[in-house]
C-alpha cells in the first residue's frame, strides 16, 4: 500500500472532527443521530487502518470494526425508536428544547 | 473437640438463628433462645465435669495465632478459677432465660442480646488473653444496654447509661493497664499465663525506675487494673451505678447483672492483677482492706435504710462483695479461698434474691417494702423460698454464705484482727436488714390491698429450686466447690507468698 | 455389726428428715403431721439411751470425718457423747420429746399445724447439733440454727406484730451473741489451730501466754445472747409470743441453756481464767438479781416465768463463773425439767382460760386439778424446798459461791440468797393468784386440758420433784462424780456439806413464800400498799428497768439514724461525685459544643456557604441539554490530549 | 512524507493514490453535507456518501469482507431507517425548524477544531509500529474464524446486545395502551 498509514488516519480525524462538530451543533435528533454515525464510520477506518499495517495477518482491526458496526446498526435502531418516542410526546426532535435531563 | 470454644460461641450462633425467625413467632423465640442456653449450660457442665482438678496449669486449651503482628492469639483454657465461673454463668444464664418469660415487648431483639451477653461473659471466664479478655469484657456492655435500656424500669435511660459509661471508663483504666502490661513485658506478650509467670518471677518491670510520687510503674499498673475490676465488683466508693442499674433492670437482667458481671471484677482480681503483679498487690493490701470493710459496714448500713426492695438487695451485694476484697487483702490461703467462695456464693443467693424480687414485683408492680406485710400467710411456698435464700444471705450456717463469711474471716482475723472484728461485728446489721425486709414483706397483719395475691407458680419455682439446692448442698458439703478451687489456690498462693515473708 | 457409733449422726438427721418431709408434704397430712415430728423425737431419744447408758459405765463415744480442707489443713466435724453431753441429750430428748406429745393437744386447730411441728422438728436437729458437737464450728452452726428456730417459733403467729418484732428481737439480739461467738473461734483458730474441745483443753492446758482473756470474753458473748444474759436479756421477755410449748422448749429448758452448756463445755477456757470469769460470774449474778425483781411484779403469767428463767439462768452462769462447772450443769438440767413443766402447767392454764394474766385467774385448783398439783410440784422444786430438785441444784450453787476464794465472790453469794427469796416468793405469788382463792374473772370459763398435755404434765412433774435427788447427799452426789468425767482437767473435789448455807437457803424461801401466802392468800398485807410505799422501786421494776427504752434511745434509734445518713450520703455525696462528674463533663462538652458550633461547624459553614454560592454559578451549566454536556465532554477530551501531549513532549526531552 | 514524492511510483501506486485522496476528497465532502445541510433528508444521502465511500477505503485496505458488510448495514440499514426517521417526523423537521444548529455553534466550532489542531499536529510526527505485510492478509475465513474461537465470547454478548436493543426499539416506540 503506497498510501501511508498517517493519510488514512488524516482522514479518519477530518471525518470524525466533522461528526463531533455535527453532534454540537446540529439541532435535529436525527441529524445528531447521523453525525455519530460519522463517528463511528471514521473510528472505523482507523482500526481497519490500523489492522492492516500493524498486523496484516490476524486481521483483528477488521473484527473490531464488524463489532463497532453490529453496535452503530444497535444505536440507531434504539435512537430512532427514541426519537420517534420523544417526537410522540413533545411534537419535537430538536435537541436544545428536550432539556428533560435537568431533573 | 474445641469445647471451651463452643460453650463460649453457642450463645452467639443462637442469636444468630433467631435473628432468622420471624418477629411475630414469641413463642418460638423463647423456646429456641432458652434452648441454646440449655446447650452452653450443658456445655459448661461437660467442662466441669471434663475439669481434673488435681492436674495442674490451664486445661482443655485452644490456641491459634490470631494478630501476630501485635502477639495477639486467640487462647482459651480454664483452671479452678475459671471453671466454677463458668458453670455459674451457664446455670444463671440458663434461669434467667427461664426468668424471662414474661418479656413481652421486642422479644427477638432482647433474646438475641441476652444471648450475645451469654457470650461475652463466657468468653470473658473462658478466655486466657488480655486482648480477648478486654474484647469480651467490653463486648458485654453492649447487650447490656441495651437489655437495661430498653426493657427497664421508669429510669432506664439514665441507669443504662450510668452503667455503661462507668463501666466504660473502668475498661479503659484497664486497658491502660494491659497496654503497661504489654510494653513492659520482654518479649511484647498478653498472654496471662505468661505474664503471671513473668510477674511471679519478678521478670515484669525489671530494671524501670519510673517514680510517680512514690509509686513504680508496677505500682500504677495495679492501680489502673485495680480501679477497672473494682468498679465492676463494685468496691465502695465505685458502687453507686449498681442500685440504678439493678433498680431499673429488668429482672432477669438484674440477676445476670448480680450473679456473673459482678463476679467478673473479682475475677479479675483473682486472675489478672493479683497474679501478675503479687508485689504491687501486696503494696496495696490495705487498700483492699479498707475499702473492703467500708464496703462490708457501708452496704449493710444503707441496705437497712432501703425501702425499694431491689435496691435493698443491691447494697447488700455491695457488703458482700467487700467480702471478696477483705478475703484476698490478708494474702492467707483461706481468705483467698473464702473471697471466691463469695462470688460463687454471692451469685446463687443474690441471684435468687432478685428471681424472688421479680416474682413479687411482677405480682404487685411495686417494690416498696412498706406496702407489703402478712405476705407469708397468702403465699406460704413463696414466703418459704424467700425466707431460705435470705436467711442464706444473711449468713446462715447450712447454707454457702456461711461458708464464705467463715473462710474469709478465717483468712483474714489473723492479719487484720481489729479490722475483722468490725467486719464480723456487720453481721448483725445484715441480720438486721434482711430480718427488717422479711418482717415489712412477709409478717404482720396481711395487708388487704394483697388479698388475691397468687402464690409462686411452677415456672418460677424452677427457677429458684436448682439455685436453692447449690447454696444449701454448698453449705453442708463444701468440698463440692473447694475441691475446684483448693489445688490452684494453693498454687497460687505459693507463686504469690505471704503478705509479710 | 451395726456400730453405735456410726449410728450418732442418726440422733439429729432424724429430726431433720423428719423436718424436710413435714416442710414439704406437711400441709397434706394435716395434723398427722405430728406423728412424723413426734416419731423423729422419740427416736433421737432412744437412740441416745445407749449413748447415755455407756457414759453410766464411765465411756465416751466420740466419732469424726474430715469435712474440707482448706489450702492443705483440714477441717473436722465430729460427734462425741460423754457424761456432759449424754445430761444435754437426756434433757434435750426426753423433755422435747414430752413437749411435742403436748403440743398437739396444744397447737390443736392451728391453721399451721403440720408447719409448727416441722419447726420443731428442725429445732431438735439443731439443738442436737449444740449438744453433739466436738468442736466450736459445729456448735456454732447449731447455734445459729436454733436462732433461727427460734425466730421462727417466736413469730410463729406472724399475723401478731408484736410476735413479727419478738422474733426479730430474739435474733439479733442473738446474732449480737454470736459475733462474740465467731470471733472466738477466729481467736481459737488463730492461737491454737483448732476449735476441737479436746484438742484446745490440751493446747490451752499448755497455753503460757496472757491472751487468753479476750476470747474467753467473745467466748461468753455467745451464752450472754444465746442465754439472755444482761446486756442481751431484752429478747427473752418479749420471747413469750410464740407458742407457749416453744416457750417451755426452746426458751426455758433447752436452747436458752445452750449457753450454760456451752460455758460448762468449754469451760477449759474460763479455768484459771480470773478475768474472763470474774465477767462471767457478775454478768450471772446480775442478771439473775434482775429479773427477779422485774417477775416480783410482772402480771402476765409467761412473762413472770420468762423472767425467772433469766434469773435462773443468771444462776447457772454465776454458778459457772465462781468455779462451779458441776454446779452449773446440774442446775441447768433441775430448772430443764421444772421450769419446762410450769410453762407447760402456764400453757395449760391458757389453754384452758384463754388469759395470760393471772390477776383474771384465781381458784383453778378446783376447775384444773392436774394442771394445779403438777404446777405445785414445779413451784415447789424452783422456790428450793427440799428435798425437791431445785433445792439441790440451788444449794450447790450457793455452796460453790461461798466456797469461792475470790473475794468478792462472798457478795454474789448474798445477792444469790436473796434472790432465792425473791424467787421463791414471785413463784409463789403466781402459783397463789392463779390456783388459790377464788375466780376473780367471771367472764372465764376454765376446763382442764385434755390427756395429751396433762400427761407430759405429769410425768414432768415426777422428775422435777425427784431429778435432783442423784445429786444429793443421800446419793453419795452420784451425778457429780458421773459429770466430772467431762471435766478431765479439772480436779474433782470432795463435796463438803454446809449445813449453814442449806439453812439459810430454806429459811429465806420459806420467808418469800410465807410473804406471799401473807399478802396473796391471808390478805394481811396489801400488795397495794406495799407497792405504794416504795412506788418508784415498783414502777421500776414494773417496767423491766426501762432497758428496752435506754436501748432504743441510745443503740436503735442512733443506729437507724445512722443507716439513713450513710445512706444520704451515698445519694448526695458519693453518687453526687459521680453524677458531679457527670455534670463536669456535660459542662465541658457543652463548652465544646459552643466551640464546635461557632468554631468547627463555622469553618464547616464556610465551605458550605461557599459552595453554595459557587455552585449557583456552576450550575449554569446544567442545562439538560444533552448536546452542552457532550460539549465539556469534548473540552475535557482535548484537554486530556493536550496534557498527554505535553507530557510525552517532557518525557520526550 | 516526502520520500513518497521523491520516489518513482509504478502505474498502479499511482491509481491507488489518486483513488485515496479522490475518495477522501468525496467523503469529507459528504460528511460536511451531512453535518450542514438544512434539508434532513440531504443529509442522509450525504451519510450514505460518505459510507460507500468508507466502504472504498475498507477495499482500499484489503478489507474486502469488511467492505461489503459496511455497504450492507450502512447504506442497507442505517442509512434506510434513518430515512424512516426523517419521514415519520417530517413535520417537527420542516415546520417549525428554521435554524438546523443550536447557540453553541462557534464554541464547538473552535473546540472541535482544537481538538482537531491538535491530533492532526501530532499524527505525522508519531512512529506508528506498523510492520510490512507478508504472507497472507487477513481475510473472510481468517475473520470467520477468529470469530468464533478467540472471539466467541463478545461475538454472542454482542448477539445479546442487538436482541436487547431490537427489543428496547420495540418497546419504546410501541404506543402506550391507553
Amino acid at each position: 500500500m503506497i498510501v501511508p498509514l498517517a493519510h488514512f488516519l488524516i482522514l479518519s480525524l477530518i471525518i470524525f472532527c466533522i461528526g463531533l462538530y455535527g453532534a454540537l451543533t446540529r439541532r435535529n435528533a436525527v441529524g445528531i443521530l447521523m453525525s455519530v454515525e460519522l463517528m463511528l464510520n471514521a473510528a472505523n477506518i482507523n482500526l481497519v487502518a490500523f489492522s492492516r499495517f500493524v498486523s496484516p495477518q490476524s486481521g483483528t482491526g477488521q473484527i473490531f470494526a464488524v463489532f463497532v458496526m453490529a453496535l452503530a446498526a444497535a444505536s440507531v435502531a434504539v435512537g430512532l425508536a427514541i426519537v420517534i418516542c420523544i417526537y410522540r410526546n413533545h411534537r419535537t426532535i430538536a435537541a436544545d428544547k428536550i432539556d428533560l435531563m435537568k431533573w | 473437640m474445641p469445647l471451651l470454644s463452643l460453650m463460649t460461641f453457642i450463645p452467639l450462633a443462637g442469636a444468630l438463628v433467631l435473628l432468622g425467625v420471624p418477629k411475630s413467632r414469641t413463642e418460638t423465640i423463647k423456646w429456641v433462645g432458652l434452648g441454646f442456653t440449655i446447650i452452653a449450660f450443658i456445655l459448661s457442665v461437660i467442662v466441669t465435669l471434663q475439669y481434673v482438678p488435681t492436674q495442674p496449669g490451664f486445661q482443655m486449651q485452644e490456641y491459634y495465632s490470631w494478630i501476630p503482628q501485635i502477639h495477639v492469639n486467640y487462647h482459651l483454657g480454664v483452671d479452678g478459677i475459671s471453671v466454677p465461673m463458668i458453670l455459674l454463668t451457664g446455670l444463671i444464664t440458663m434461669l434467667a432465660g427461664v426468668a424471662s418469660w414474661n418479656i413481652k415487648i421486642r422479644v427477638k431483639e432482647y433474646w438475641v442480646l441476652f444471648l450475645f451477653l451469654e457470650t461475652g461473659m463466657m468468653g470473658t471466664f473462658a478466655c486466657l488473653d488480655l486482648f480477648l479478655f478486654y474484647i469480651f469484657w467490653e463486648i458485654m456492655l453492649v447487650p447490656m444496654y441495651f437489655l437495661i435500656g430498653i426493657w427497664g424500669g421508669p429510669r432506664k435511660e439514665y441507669a443504662a447509661i450510668k452503667f455503661f459509661l462507668y463501666t466504660l471508663a473502668g475498661g479503659v483504666l484497664m486497658l491502660i493497664g494491659f497496654l503497661a502490661l504489654y510494653f513492659t513485658s520482654e518479649p511484647h506478650t498478653l498472654s496471662i499465663p505468661l505474664l503471671q509467670s513473668l510477674g511471679q518471677q519478678g521478670k515484669l518491670f525489671a530494671g524501670n525506675n519510673f517514680r510517680f510520687y512514690g509509686l513504680t510503674l508496677p505500682h500504677l499498673v495495679f492501680l489502673a487494673l485495680f480501679i477497672g475490676f473494682a468498679i465492676k465488683v463494685p468496691v465502695w466508693p465505685f458502687h453507686t451505678w449498681l442500685p440504678d442499674a439493678h433498680v431499673e433492670a429488668p429482672t432477669p437482667i438484674s440477676v445476670i447483672l448480680a450473679a456473673v458481671l459482678l463476679k467478673m471484677g473479682g475475677y479479675g482480681f483473682y486472675r489478672i492483677s493479683h497474679p501478675i503483679l503479687p508485689d504491687a498487690a501486696k503494696h496495696f493490701s490495705w487498700l483492699f482492706l479498707i475499702l473492703g470493710i467500708i464496703g462490708i459496714v457501708y452496704g449493710a448500713f444503707v441496705a437497712l435504710a432501703q425501702t425499694d426492695f431491689k435496691k435493698m438487695v443491691a447494697y447488700s451485694s455491695v457488703s458482700h462483695m467487700g467480702f471478696i476484697l477483705l478475703g484476698m487483702s490478708a494474702f492467707t490461703i483461706e481468705g483467698f479461698i473464702g473471697g471466691y467462695y463469695q462470688m460463687f456464693s454471692h451469685g446463687i443467693l443474690t441471684g435468687a434474691m432478685f428471681l424472688l424480687v421479680g416474682v413479687l414485683y411482677d405480682r404487685a408492680h411495686t417494690r416498696d417494702l412498706n406496702a407489703f406485710g402478712g405476705l407469708a400467710a397468702k403465699v406460704p411456698v413463696y414466703t418459704f423460698v424467700l425466707s431460705i435464700m435470705a436467711l442464706g444471705s444473711l449468713g446462715l450456717p447450712g447454707m454457702s454464705g456461711f461458708i464464705a463469711e467463715f473462710f474469709t474471716f478465717l483468712g483474714a482475723f489473723p492479719v487484720y484482727r481489729e479490722m475483722t472484728m468490725l467486719a464480723v461485728l456487720t453481721i448483725v446489721v445484715t441480720a438486721g436488714y434482711i430480718l427488717f425486709m422479711m418482717q415489712r414483706v412477709l409478717l404482720g397483719p396481711l395487708n388487704e390491698k394483697w388479698a388475691n395475691m397468687p402464690d409462686i407458680n411452677a415456672r418460677e419455682l424452677l427457677t429458684v429450686v436448682p439455685l436453692i439446692v447449690i447454696t444449701i448442698a454448698l453449705g453442708v458439703c463444701p468440698s463440692l466447690l473447694l475441691n475446684i478451687i483448693n489445688p490452684v489456690m494453693k498454687t497460687m498462693m505459693v507463686a504469690i507468698g505471704p503478705l509479710h515473708p | 455389726m451395726l456400730n453405735y457409733t456410726n449410728l450418732i449422726p442418726l440422733i439429729p438427721l432424724i429430726p431433720l428428715a423428719s423436718f424436710v418431709i413435714l416442710i414439704l408434704f406437711g400441709s397434706r397430712m394435716k395434723e398427722k403431721a405430728a406423728y412424723v415430728s413426734i416419731g423423729a423425737a422419740l427416736a433421737a431419744f432412744a437412740l441416745s439411751v445407749p449413748g447415755i447408758m455407756m457414759t453410766l459405765k464411765h465411756q465416751s463415744v466420740h466419732m469424726e470425718w474430715i469435712w474440707l480442707y482448706l489450702g492443705d489443713r483440714p477441717i473436722k466435724m465430729g460427734f462425741m457423747i460423754d457424761s456432759l453431753t449424754a445430761m444435754m441429750l437426756f434433757v434435750v430428748t426426753f423433755i422435747g420429746s414430752l413437749i411435742h406429745i403436748y403440743s398437739v393437744g396444744y397447737m390443736h386447730g392451728d391453721k399451721r399445724f403440720s408447719r409448727y411441728f416441722a419447726y420443731l422438728s428442725l429445732f431438735f436437729f439443731s439443738m442436737l447439733l449444740i449438744v453433739l458437737g466436738d468442736n466450736l464450728i459445729m456448735v456454732f452452726i447449731g447455734w445459729e440454727m436454733v436462732g433461727l428456730c427460734s425466730y421462727l417459733l417466736i413469730s410463729f403467729w406472724f399475723e401478731r406484730m408484736s410476735a413479727a418484732r419478738a422474733g426479730m428481737k430474739a435474733f439479733l439480739a442473738n446474732r449480737v451473741g454470736d459475733v462474740g461467738f465467731l470471733l472466738a473461734i477466729l481467736s481459737f483458730f488463730w492461737m491454737f489451730g483448732t476449735v476441737n474441745f479436746e484438742q484446745m483443753a490440751e493446747k490451752i492446758h499448755q497455753y503460757q501466754g496472757t491472751m487468753l482473756v479476750i476470747p474467753a470474753v467473745l467466748l461468753f458473748c455467745g451464752a450472754v445472747g444465746k442465754s439472755a444474759q444482761f446486756p442481751l436479756h431484752v429478747w427473752l421477755p418479749d420471747a413469750m409470743e410464740g407458742p407457749t410449748p416453744v416457750s417451755a422448749l426452746i426458751h426455758a429448758a433447752t436452747m436458752v441453756a445452750a449457753g450454760v452448756y456451752m460455758v460448762a463445755r468449754s469451760f477449759f477456757v474460763f479455768h484459771g481464767n480470773i478475768e474472763a470469769m470474774q465477767v462471767v460470774s457478775y454478768i450471772g449474778c446480775f442478771t439473775a438479781f434482775m429479773a427477779a425483781t422485774i417477775a416480783l411484779t410482772q402480771t402476765d403469767i409467761k412473762k413472770v416465768l420468762a423472767y425467772s428463767t433469766l434469773s435462773q439462768l443468771g444462776y447457772m452462769v454465776m454458778a459457772l463463773g465462781v468455779g462451779g462447772y458441776i454446779a452449773g450443769p446440774f442446775h441447768l438440767m433441775t430448772h430443764a425439767f421444772f421450769k419446762a413443766l410450769l410453762f407447760l402447767g402456764a400453757g395449760s392454764v391458757i389453754h384452758g382460760t384463754g388469759t395470760q394474766d393471772i390477776r383474771q385467774m384465781g381458784g383453778l385448783m378446783k376447775k384444773m386439778p392436774i394442771t394445779a398439783w403438777t404446777f405445785l410440784a414445779a413451784f415447789v422444786a424452783i422456790a428450793g424446798l427440799p428435798p425437791f430438785a431445785g433445792f439441790w441444784s440451788k444449794d450447790e450453787i450457793l455452796l460453790s459461791t461461798f466456797n469461792s476464794p475470790v473475794p468478792g465472790h462472798l457478795f454474789l453469794f448474798a445477792v444469790g440468797l436473796f434472790t432465792e427469796a425473791l424467787t421463791a416468793f414471785y413463784m409463789a405469788r403466781v402459783f397463789f393468784l392463779t390456783f388459790l382463792g377464788d375466780a376473780r374473772d367471771k367472764e372465764i370459763h376454765a376446763h382442764e386440758s385434755p390427756l395429751v398435755m396433762t400427761v407430759p404434765l405429769a410425768i414432768l412433774a415426777f422428775f422435777a420433784l425427784f431429778i435432783g435427788l442423784p445429786g444429793s447427799p443421800m446419793a453419795g452426789h452420784w451425778f457429780q462424780h458421773w459429770l466430772q468425767q467431762s471435766f478431765p482437767y479439772m480436779h474433782a473435789h470432795e463435796i463438803h456439806l454446809n449445813f449453814g448455807v442449806m439453812g439459810a437457803s430454806i429459811f429465806l424461801a420459806l420467808s418469800g413464800i410465807g410473804l406471799a401466802y401473807l399478802m396473796y392468800i391471808k390478805g394481811t398485807i396489801s400488795p397495794d400498799k406495799v407497792a405504794q410505799s416504795i412506788r418508784p422501786l415498783y414502777i421500776y421494776s414494773l417496767n423491766k428497768w426501762y432497758w428496752d427504752e435506754i436501748y432504743g434511745m441510745f443503740l436503735i434509734k442512733p443506729f437507724l439514724w445512722s443507716t439513713n445518713a450513710l445512706y444520704a450520703f451515698d445519694v448526695w455525696i458519693v453518687d453526687g461525685v459521680v453524677n458531679g462528674a457527670a455534670m463536669v463533663a456535660r459542662g465541658l462538652g457543652f463548652l465544646q459544643f459552643i466551640f464546635d458550633k461557632y468554631i468547627v461547624d463555622g469553618i464547616v459553614n464556610l465551605f458550605g456557604w461557599v459552595t453554595q454560592k459557587s455552585s449557583r454559578i456552576v450550575r449554569l451549566v446544567q442545562t439538560g441539554i444533552i448536546q452542552n454536556y457532550i460539549l465539556l465532554l469534548v473540552v475535557g477530551l482535548a484537554l486530556i490530549v493536550w496534557f498527554k501531549i505535553l507530557e510525552n513532549m517532557h518525557a520526550v526531552l | 512524507m516526502t520520500e513518497l514524492f521523491n520516489t518513482a511510483l509504478t502505474p498502479w501506486e499511482w491509481t491507488q493514490l489518486i483513488s485515496f485522496y479522490g475518495i477522501a476528497a468525496l467523503m469529507i465532502v459528504a460528511a460536511l453535507m451531512v453535518v450542514t445541510l438544512r434539508n434532513i433528508f440531504h443529509s442522509a444521502l450525504g451519510l450514505a456518501a460518505v459510507a460507500l465511500g468508507a466502504a472504498a477505503i475498507y477495499l482500499m485496505l484489503d478489507a474486502e469482507f469488511l467492505a461489503f458488510v459496511q455497504i450492507l448495514v450502512y447504506v442497507g440499514a442505517v442509512v434506510t431507517l434513518i430515512a424512516f426517521m426523517v419521514m415519520l417526523t417530517q413535520r417537527a423537521s420542516h415546520g417549525k425548524l428554521v435554524r438546523q444548529s443550536n447557540d453553541q455553534k462557534t464554541i464547538s466550532f473552535i473546540v472541535v477544531l482544537s481538538l482537531f489542531a491538535l491530533l492532526i499536529w501530532k499524527i505525522p510526527t508519531t512512529v506508528w509500529n506498523t510492520t510490512v505485510s507478508t504472507g497472507n492478509l487477513a481475510d473472510a475465513k481468517t475473520l470467520g474464524t477468529a470469530f468464533l474461537k478467540e472471539y466467541i465470547m463478545p461475538f454472542e454478548v454482542i448477539s445479546i446486545v442487538l436482541l436487547v436493543a431490537l427489543i428496547g426499539a420495540i418497546v419504546l416506540a410501541r404506543r402506550e395502551p391507553k
